[in-house]
C-alpha cells in the first residue's frame, strides 16, 4: 500500500441509496496525480451515480446526500453543485455535446469563463459590463487546442465544423481550466472516427504526463485496455475488481463486468423450435434516433420465434424498432413476409400487421389522461375501424362506446390488469399495469409482429415475470413473433430463442440463449472475435 | 374539509372563483345603484346567444394542440363575406339568414385550409403567426371592401363614393330571425331568445358529436399527445388542417348569428380585435391553452358577459364615470396573459 | 403519408431569397408605387430624414432581446408608456426645453426598469411563447395605464394643471400638447441644407445607441446574453443565469424604448395619451423585420434599412392609392395591411424554417455518420 | 464591493441632483409686463409713452400705454429690457434689469417703475 498522500482522490466507503434502494454500495477508489483510471460496468452499475455523487449533482441532494467521504486534493469535500466541482478542479466531458452551435471555437472553449478588461460601466452595474478581452481568449484558446495535439482552426463556428472536431472543442474546454486536477470523460469517443479516437487518447495522455488525473469511462473495452493505468469493473454498485491491463485481457474484464453464472442456462423453454421460414429481413438499417442511433443493422427474423436484441444503453437496440414503425427518420432496405415495406410511414406498417409496445410508455404509448378503455381502442379504431359504428349509411363512422367497454373488461381480466373500471385516467394506473396496457393496445390490433421494446423497465417483480409470460403465451397460442429489445440479459436469455447483441448501431453477434455469459458481454464490448459462433445466418 | 375546499379551488380555478364573487356583488349591489335587476338579466341572456358560437369555435384548434386561435378573425370574414353577399341577393328571412351561412362556410373552408396549411408549418409558433395572419386579413379586407364591386344601396355609401359603408343595418333582411323565433316574452323587461339559444345548442351538439368520430376521436389523439398519434399512424397535419377548417367554418356562422342578433354588419377595422374577448372568455370559462371543454365554453361565454355587461353598469353608477373600456382591456387581456404564462409547453 | 425529410438541399441564391424575401419584396412594391405617388425628390428627402430621426431609437431598441433569444419584444410598448407618464409630468409642471426632456427621461427611467423587470418576469413563466406573451401583456398593461394615467392622475397622483386634464377634474386629456419639448433636440444644433432641416443632436443621439450597442455586445453580458440566445440548456450547465439575463435584455429594451417613445413625440409635438403607444410595438416591429431580420438575428444595419424602406412605403402608399383607385383611403388600410402582413409573413417563414434547417442539420450528421461508419 | 456601493449612491444621488437642477432651470414662469400707472407706497409712477420690451433677449412686443402683455420665460435669472417708441421709432432710450425667480413663483414687472428706477419694479407671487 502506498502512501495515501499520493492520491489526489479518494472516495471512502461511498454508499447511496435512491428511495430504498441501493444503487451504491461502500465503494472505495483512489486515484492517483497523472493517473488514467478506466470505469467500465454495465448500464445500471453505478458509473453515473458515482459521478453525480463525486460532482455534487443535486439529485444527489435532492434524494438525501450519500454515505462515506470523499478527499479530494488532500481535503474532504462534499460539493454543494457542480459548479463547486469544477471550481475545485474536476472537470467532466459529457457524451452528448454541450456547445453552442452557432459560436466560434473560441467562445465555445471559453464558455462563461471569458477573460475581460475592465470598463467603467462595471464599477456601476458590476463585472457583467466588462468587455470581452477576445485577444487573451484566442491565446488560451490556441494554447488548449495545442495540447490536444490537432489541427484547428479557433475562428471556425462550431456548426461549420467536421462533426469529429465537435467533441474535442468540449475537452479543450476543460484543459484550458488552470487548475484542472481531475478530468472524467464520459463516453467521450462514441462519435468520433477511430484515428480521431486515436487522437484524442493520445491527447488524453499527454494531459496525465503532466500531472491531470484522468477518469475515464468507455465501453470500448479496447481503448480501456490501451490507454488506461488501471481499470475498476463495477458491477451493481459495488467495486467488482481492479485490474492493471498489462495483466488481463478482455474476456476477463467481461466476465468479472457482466458476472459468472452458475447455471449455464436460465433459458425457460424446454425445447427449440424448429422455425425456418423469415419473416422479417433487414438490411442495412439506418435509424436516426437521437441517443440511439442505428448505422446499418442487418439480421433475418423468423417467423413465430422470440428475437431479443440486447446491448447497452444509446448503443442502438432502441432505435431499431422505433425506425421501422416510422417514429424516428430510417433508411435501409426491410422486408416483412418477403415484400419490401415502406419506412417512415407508422399508418402503412401498422396496417401491415406490424404492431410496436414502445420504451416510452407515458410519452408515446399512451394517453395519460384519457380513460383505460380509449386507450386500448384508439389504435385499433384508426387503424382497422373496430369499434365504430356506422351512422347514415356510413357517412358518419361513430364511435361505438359499448364495443370499447366490452373489449377492455376482456383484456383487463385476461392480463390482470388493476384498475377501478375501464373508465379510469391511465396516469393513475401503476408502471406495471401501464405496461400491461401498451400490450393490450397492441394485441386488439391482432398483429403478426411485435416489436416490444424495454417491456420490463421500471416496473416491479411481480409484474415483471407476468408481462414475460403473457409475451410468451401470446407468441406460443396465436402464433405471434415477437421482437423484443431489452437492457436485461436475464430476462432476454430467458424467453428468446436467439439474442441479437447490438453495439454501436450494428449487430455484433447473434447468440443462443444457451451461450455462456461472457460471450454476451463480449459482444456488447465491442470485442469481436471472428472464430466466436454465431448462429442464424 | 379543508383539503376539500383546495381542492374545489384547485378545480375550479382561483381567478374564476375571484370572478364569479365578484359578480355575485355586483348582482347584489344592483338594487342599491338603481338597475334594474330584470334587464340585466335579460343583457346577459341576450349576450350569450350573440357570443357563444364565436367562442365555441375555438374548440377544435384547441382539441388538436393549436393553441388558442387568435386569427379568429380569419373566421368572422368569411361570415361577413356571407353577409354581405346574401344582402347584395336581396335575400330576406330564414332565406338570406341560411344563404350567408351557406356562402360563409364556403369562403371559411378555403380561408381554412389555407390557414391549415400555414400552421401547420410553424408548429410551436401557431398562436403568434395566427395573430398577425388574423390582424393582416383584416387589413387587406379593408381595402376589398372598397374595391369590391357591391351594388345594394343599402351597403354602399349614399353620397357616390365607392365601397361599403362601415356599417350596415340587417334590418329589413334577416335581422333578429333567430332572435324572434320562438321568442318568450316573460314580463315586460325579460323575454328570452329561444330561437339564437337553441341554434347554439344545436351547433355544441354538433360539435360534441363530431368528436365522437372516428375522424373526432383521432384529432382528440394529436391534442393530447402528438407522439402517441404519430405511433398510431393517424395523420397529424390532416388532423390539424381539419381541426383549423372546423374552426373557421364555426367562427364564420357565430359572426353572422351576432350579426342577426346585433343588428349591424361592422366592417373595415372593426373585426381587428375580436379574437381576444373571445379567447378570454374560453379561458375564463377554465380552458388552458392545451385543453377546452364545451362545459368551458358555456361557463366562460356566461361569466365574461355577466362582467361585461354588470361592471359598466354598477361602477359607473358608483363613481359616476365610465370605466367599462378599461375592465375590459384588463379584463379579458389579463386572463389570457395569465394563460399563457401557466401553461406547460405543449409537446411538439 | 407523412414525410420525414425534407432534403432538398438549398442553393446558396434561393437560400439568399428566401432570408431576404421581405425587403426584397418591399424594395420591388416601393419601385412601383414611387413614379405613382408623384412626389417630388426634395420632399421624399425631407420625410426620410424626419422618419430615420423620429423612428431608429425605437427600433434598436428591439435589438437586444432578439440576441437574448426572446424574439421581438412587444412589450416595448410598456417602455413607451413609462415614457409618456414622465412627459405628462414634465408637462404638467411646466418644465420646458431640452431640460425638461432630460428630466422626462429621468422620472421615467425608473418607471421603465420596473416595468420592465416585470415584463421579463412574466415573459421567463411563458418560454418558448414570449412574442405571443409580450404582445398580449402589452394590451394588458395599456389597461393599467388607462387605470392610472385616466382615473388614476388628478385623484391620487396629484396634477395641478387644469390644461391637461379632463373638464371633470382628474384624468388627462386625449391629447396634450408637448409645447415646451417640442423639437428641442431636433433643433439643438442647427444645420440647414437646402430647405432641409437636418436634426444633428438627434442623429448624435442615435449614434451613441448604436456604439452603445456594438459596445454592449463586447461585454460579458452580452456575451452571456448571445449564449442564452443560442441556447438556455447550454447556458444554465455552464453556469449562466438565464432567468436572470433574459429578464435584463427585456429591462434594457424597455428603457431604451422610453427614450426612444420621448425622443419621438418630442418631434411629434403633440401626444395622444392613449395611443400615441399602442402601435409603438407593431410599427417598430414591422420596420425592423423590412430591414432583413428576423426572430432569431438582427443587427444595426437592419435598423436603418428597415426604416428607410418600410417609411418610404409609408410616405408613398396614401398617394399611391390615390392615382391608383382615386382614393387615399386605400393607401391607408394598404399600409396596415402591410404593416400586419409584414410581422405575419417574417414570423411564419422563421417558423418554417427553424423546422427546416433542424432537420437538414440532423440530415447532415446522419450524413456524416453514414460516410464514415459505412466501410 | 464597498467602492462599487459607493459609487452607486454617489451615482444616484447625483441623478436626483441632476434631476432637482433640471427642474429649476427648466421651469417656466410667467411674467405679467405691465405699463400702468402705479403707486409704491407715496409716490406715484404713471404710464405715459408706449415701450417695446425684450425678456431674455425675446421681443414681446410693443406696450401701450395702460396696457398689459406677458411673457413666459424658463429658469432662474432673467433679463427685462424695455426701450421708448416714438411713432414708430426707437428712441434708444434702453432700460435694463436683472431679476431672479423661484421656483413656482410668476412676477408683475411694471414698466413706468422701471423706468425710474424704482425698488420695488418687480412683483413676485408664488
Amino acid at each position: 500500500m502506498e502512501s495515501k498522500e499520493k492520491y489526489l482522490l479518494r472516495m471512502e466507503h461511498v454508499s447511496k441509496d435512491f428511495y430504498g434502494t441501493k444503487v451504491l454500495k461502500n465503494i472505495n477508489i483512489s486515484v492517483k496525480s497523472g493517473e488514467i483510471i478506466g470505469l467500465v460496468g454495465e448500464n445500471g452499475a453505478g458509473k453515473s451515480t458515482l459521478m453525480n455523487i463525486l460532482f455534487g449533482n443535486p439529485i444527489i441532494h435532492e434524494t438525501g446526500g450519500f454515505e462515506g467521504k470523499i478527499i479530494f486534493d488532500g481535503k474532504e469535500v462534499n460539493f454543494a453543485s457542480p459548479f463547486d466541482a469544477i471550481n475545485a478542479g474536476i472537470g467532466m466531458v459529457h457524451q452528448e455535446f454541450i456547445f453552442i452551435p452557432g459560436f466560434t471555437a473560441i467562445e465555445n472553449i471559453l464558455l462563461n469563463k471569458e477573460p475581460t478588461r475592465y470598463s467603467f460601466f462595471s464599477e456601476i452595474f458590476g463585472d457583467k459590463l466588462n468587455v470581452l478581452n477576445r485577444e487573451e481568449m484566442k491565446k488560451r484558446a490556441i494554447e488548449a487546442i495545442k495540447i490536444l495535439g490537432i489541427e484547428l482552426n479557433p475562428e471556425i463556428i462550431v456548426k461549420e465544423m467536421p462533426v469529429g472536431h465537435k467533441q474535442f472543442i468540449e475537452i479543450a474546454r476543460e484543459i484550458d481550466r488552470k487548475l484542472l486536477k481531475l478530468l472524467v470523460l464520459d463516453e467521450p469517443t462514441a462519435v468520433l472516427t477511430e484515428s480521431e479516437a486515436d487522437i484524442a487518447m493520445k491527447a488524453i495522455k499527454k494531459l496525465a504526463a503532466k500531472g491531470v488525473s484522468v477518469i475515464f469511462i468507455s465501453h470500448r473495452l479496447q481503448e480501456i485496455l490501451d490507454s488506461c493505468d488501471r481499470i475498476i469493473v463495477l458491477k451493481d454498485g459495488s467495486v467488482q475488481k481492479e485490474l492493471i491491463p498489462s495483466d488481463t485481457n478482455p474476456r476477463e474484464v467481461a466476465e468479472y463486468m457482466i458476472g459468472h453464472e452458475l447455471t449455464k442456462s436460465i433459458w425457460k423453454s424446454k425445447e427449440i423450435r424448429k422455425i425456418s421460414e423469415t419473416i422479417l429481413e433487414v438490411n442495412n438499417l439506418w435509424v436516426d434516433m437521437p441517443g440511439e442511433q442505428v448505422n446499418g443493422a442487418s439480421f433475418k427474423v423468423n417467423k413465430g420465434e422470440i428475437f431479443g436484441i440486447g446491448g447497452l444503453t444509446g448503443q442502438g437496440k432502441l432505435g431499431i424498432a422505433n425506425g421501422i414503425m416510422g417514429l424516428h427518420p430510417a433508411e435501409g432496405e426491410v422486408k416483412f413476409k418477403g415484400k419490401p415495406i415502406f419506412l417512415n410511414n407508422s399508418k402503412y406498417v401498422l396496417e401491415q400487421g406490424i404492431a410496436f409496445v414502445s420504451e416510452d410508455r407515458r410519452g408515446l404509448g399512451l394517453i395519460l389522461d384519457q380513460p383505460i378503455f380509449k386507450n386500448i381502442t384508439f389504435t385499433a379504431m384508426q387503424i382497422k375501424d373496430m369499434f365504430l359504428k356506422s351512422l347514415l349509411g356510413g357517412l358518419i363512422k361513430w364511435s361505438d362506446d359499448k364495443a370499447m367497454f366490452k373489449i377492455t373488461r376482456e383484456y383487463i381480466d385476461a392480463l390482470q390488469i388493476k384498475c377501478e373500471s375501464e373508465k379510469q385516467l391511465v396516469r393513475e394506473l401503476s408502471g406495471g399495469n401501464q405496461q400491461k396496457l401498451c400490450m393490450a393496445k397492441v394485441f386488439v390490433l391482432q398483429p403478426e409482429l411485435i416489436f416490444v421494446s424495454e417491456p420490463t423497465r421500471g416496473i416491479d417483480v411481480g409484474a415483471k415475470s407476468l408481462v414475460l409470460d403473457t409475451l410468451c403465451e401470446y407468441n406460443r397460442k396465436y402464433g405471434i413473433t415477437i421482437i423484443m429489445a431489452s437492457s436485461e440479459l436475464v430476462e432476454l436469455r430467458a424467453i428468446c430463442e436467439r439474442i441479437a447483441i447490438v453495439d454501436e448501431g450494428r449487430i455484433s453477434g447473434i447468440l443462443p440463449p444457451t451461450a455462456e455469459l461472457v460471450e454476451f458481454g463480449l459482444l456488447m464490448l465491442g470485442i469481436k472475435s471472428k472464430k466466436r459462433e454465431t448462429i442464424g445466418k | 374539509m379543508k383539503k376539500k375546499i383546495q381542492n374545489i379551488i384547485e378545480n375550479f380555478g382561483l381567478p374564476r372563483i375571484i370572478i364569479f364573487l365578484f359578480l355575485v356583488l355586483l348582482f347584489i349591489l344592483t338594487p342599491f345603484v338603481g338597475i334594474r335587476f330584470d334587464t340585466s338579466i335579460n343583457d346577459i341572456i341576450v349576450r350569450f346567444g350573440m357570443n357563444g358560437i364565436l367562442v365555441l369555435s375555438l374548440i377544435p384548434m384547441v382539441k388538436t394542440g393549436c393553441g388558442l386561435n387568435f386569427g379568429l378573425q380569419l373566421g368572422i370574414i368569411a361570415g361577413i363575406l356571407g353577409a354581405v353577399i346574401s344582402i347584395e341577393m336581396e335575400m330576406i328571412g330564414f332565406t338570406g339568414f341560411f344563404t350567408a351561412i351557406g356562402i360563409a362556410i364556403f369562403f371559411a373552408v378555403i380561408f381554412g385550409f389555407l390557414y391549415g396549411l400555414l400552421l401547420n408549418k410553424v408548429k410551436g409558433d401557431e398562436m403568434v403567426v395566427a395573430t398577425y395572419v388574423g390582424f393582416s386579413s383584416v387589413s387587406f379586407m379593408s381595402i376589398m371592401w372598397l374595391m369590391l364591386p357591391f351594388k345594394s344601396p343599402n351597403m354602399i355609401w349614399a353620397y357616390g363614393g365607392s365601397g361599403l359603408r362601415t356599417t350596415i343595418n340587417t334590418k329589413g333582411y334577416w335581422f333578429h330571425v333567430l332572435t324572434d323565433f320562438l321568442k318568450i316574452k316573460i314580463g315586460n323587461y325579460i323575454f328570452f331568445p329561444s330561437g339564437t339559444i337553441l341554434f347554439f345548442a344545436f351547433l355544441t351538439f354538433l360539435v360534441w358529436a363530431f368528436f365522437k368520430t372516428k375522424i373526432g376521436t383521432a384529432m382528440i389523439v394529436v391534442g393530447s399527445n402528438t407522439d402517441y398519434a404519430n405511433s398510431c399512424g393517424i395523420n397529424v397535419d390532416k388532423m390539424r388542417s381539419i381541426s383549423v377548417i372546423l374552426s373557421t367554418v364555426i367562427a364564420a356562422i357565430g359572426i353572422i348569428v351576432y350579426q342577426e342578433s346585433f343588428g349591424f354588419i361592422q366592417l373595415y377595422t372593426a373585426p381587428l380585435f375580436m379574437a381576444f374577448p373571445a379567447v378570454a372568455a374560453l379561458l375564463l370559462g377554465g380552458a388552458t391553452v392545451g385543453k377546452a371543454s364545451i362545459k368551458n365554453v358555456i361557463i366562460g361565454v356566461f361569466l365574461f358577459q355577466s362582467i361585461l355587461t354588470m361592471t359598466p353598469s354598477v361602477v359607473s353608477n358608483i363613481i359616476k364615470s365610465d370605466m367599462s373600456e378599461t375592465i375590459r382591456i384588463i379584463l379579458s387581456n389579463g386572463m389570457i396573459v395569465y394563460a399563457l404564462t401557466r401553461i406547460t409547453r405543449v409537446r411538439t | 403519408m407523412r414525410k420525414k425529410s425534407l432534403t432538398k438541399t438549398m442553393n446558396p441564391s434561393v437560400l439568399f431569397l428566401i432570408n431576404y424575401a421581405v425587403p426584397i419584396i418591399f424594395i420591388i412594391l416601393i419601385a412601383f408605387a414611387i413614379p405613382l405617388s408623384g412626389l417630388s425628390g426634395l420632399y421624399f428627402i425631407r420625410e426620410l430624414m424626419i422618419r430615420l430621426s423620429r423612428n431608429s431609437f425605437l427600433i434598436l431598441a428591439l435589438l437586444i432581446p432578439v440576441m437574448a433569444g426572446m424574439g421581438m419584444n412587444f412589450s416595448i410598448v410598456l417602455g413607451a408608456m413609462a415614457g409618456e407618464i414622465g412627459l405628462i409630468f414634465i408637462t404638467d409642471w411646466q418644465i420646458v426645453g431640452i431640460s425638461g426632456m432630460l428630466l422626462a427621461i429621468l422620472i421615467s427611467t425608473p418607471i421603465a426598469v420596473l416595468l420592465g423587470y416585470f415584463a421579463g418576469i412574466v415573459l421567463n413563466r411563458a418560454k418558448g411563447r414570449e412574442m405571443v406573451t409580450g404582445f398580449m401583456l402589452a394590451f394588458f398593461m395599456n389597461g393599467i395605464y388607462q387605470l392610472f394615467v385616466l382615473f388614476g392622475m388628478g385623484n391620487i397622483i396629484p396634477i395641478s394643471n387644469s390644461s391637461i386634464l379632463l373638464p371633470r377634474g382628474y384624468g388627462i386629456r386625449n391629447t396634450i400638447n408637448l409645447l415646451g419639448i417640442r423639437q428641442v433636440l431636433d433643433k439643438l444644433i442647427p444645420l440647414k441644407i437646402g430647405d432641409i432641416l437636418i436634426p444633428v443632436a438627434t442623429f448624435l443621439v442615435i449614434a451613441t445607441l448604436c456604439v452603445f450597442i456594438t459596445w454592449f455586445r463586447k461585454t460579458k453580458l452580452g456575451q452571456d446574453m448571445r449564449t442564452v440566445g443560442q441556447d438556455n440548456e447550454v447556458a444554465r450547465v455552464s453556469g449562466i443565469n438565464v432567468e436572470n439575463t433574459r429578464v435584463l435584455s427585456i429591462v434594457i429594451s424597455t428603457v431604451l424604448a422610453c427614450y426612444g417613445q420621448i425622443l419621438f413625440l418630442q418631434n411629434i409635438g403633440t401626444m395622444n395619451t392613449y395611443q400615441s403607444h399602442e402601435q409603438v410595438g407593431v410599427f417598430a416591429i414591422a420596420a425592423l423585420l423590412v430591414g432583413g431580420a428576423s426572430v432569431a438575428k438582427a443587427n444595426i444595419p437592419n435598423v436603418f434599412i428597415g426604416v428607410i424602406l418600410f417609411h418610404t412605403m409609408f410616405v408613398v402608399a396614401p398617394r399611391a392609392g390615390k392615382a391608383l383607385m382615386g382614393q387615399a383611403q386605400l393607401g391607408e388600410y394598404f399600409r396596415v395591411f402591410v404593416s400586419y402582413g409584414v410581422i405575419a409573413f417574417s414570423l411564419a417563414l422563421y417558423a418554417w424554417r427553424k423546422r427546416v434547417e433542424k432537420e437538414n442539420e440532423r440530415k447532415k450528421i446522419m450524413n456524416y455518420r453514414k460516410s464514415i461508419l459505412a466501410k | 464591493m464597498r467602492k462599487q456601493i459607493i459609487i452607486r449612491t454617489a451615482l444616484v444621488t447625483a441623478l436626483i441632483l441632476i434631476g432637482i437642477f433640471l427642474y429649476v432651470i427648466g421651469k417656466e414662469h410667467k411674467v405679467v409686463i405691465d405699463n400702468r400707472d402705479i403707486s409704491i407706497g407715496d409716490i406715484t409712477y404713471s404710464a405715459s409713452t408706449t415701450y417695446v420690451v425684450w425678456v431674455d433677449n425675446q421681443e414681446i412686443g410693443v406696450i401701450k400705454k395702460g396696457e398689459r402683455n406677458a411673457a413666459i420665460v424658463t429658469g432662474v435669472s432673467h433679463k427685462i429690457v424695455v426701450e421708448e417708441i416714438k411713432s414708430n421709432v426707437l428712441t434708444g432710450e434702453k432700460h435694463e434689469k436683472r431679476f431672479r425667480l423661484k421656483t413656482n413663483e410668476s412676477a408683475t414687472v411694471n414698466i413706468p417703475a422701471i423706468i425710474n428706477n424704482a425698488n420695488e419694479w418687480i412683483d413676485k407671487t408664488n
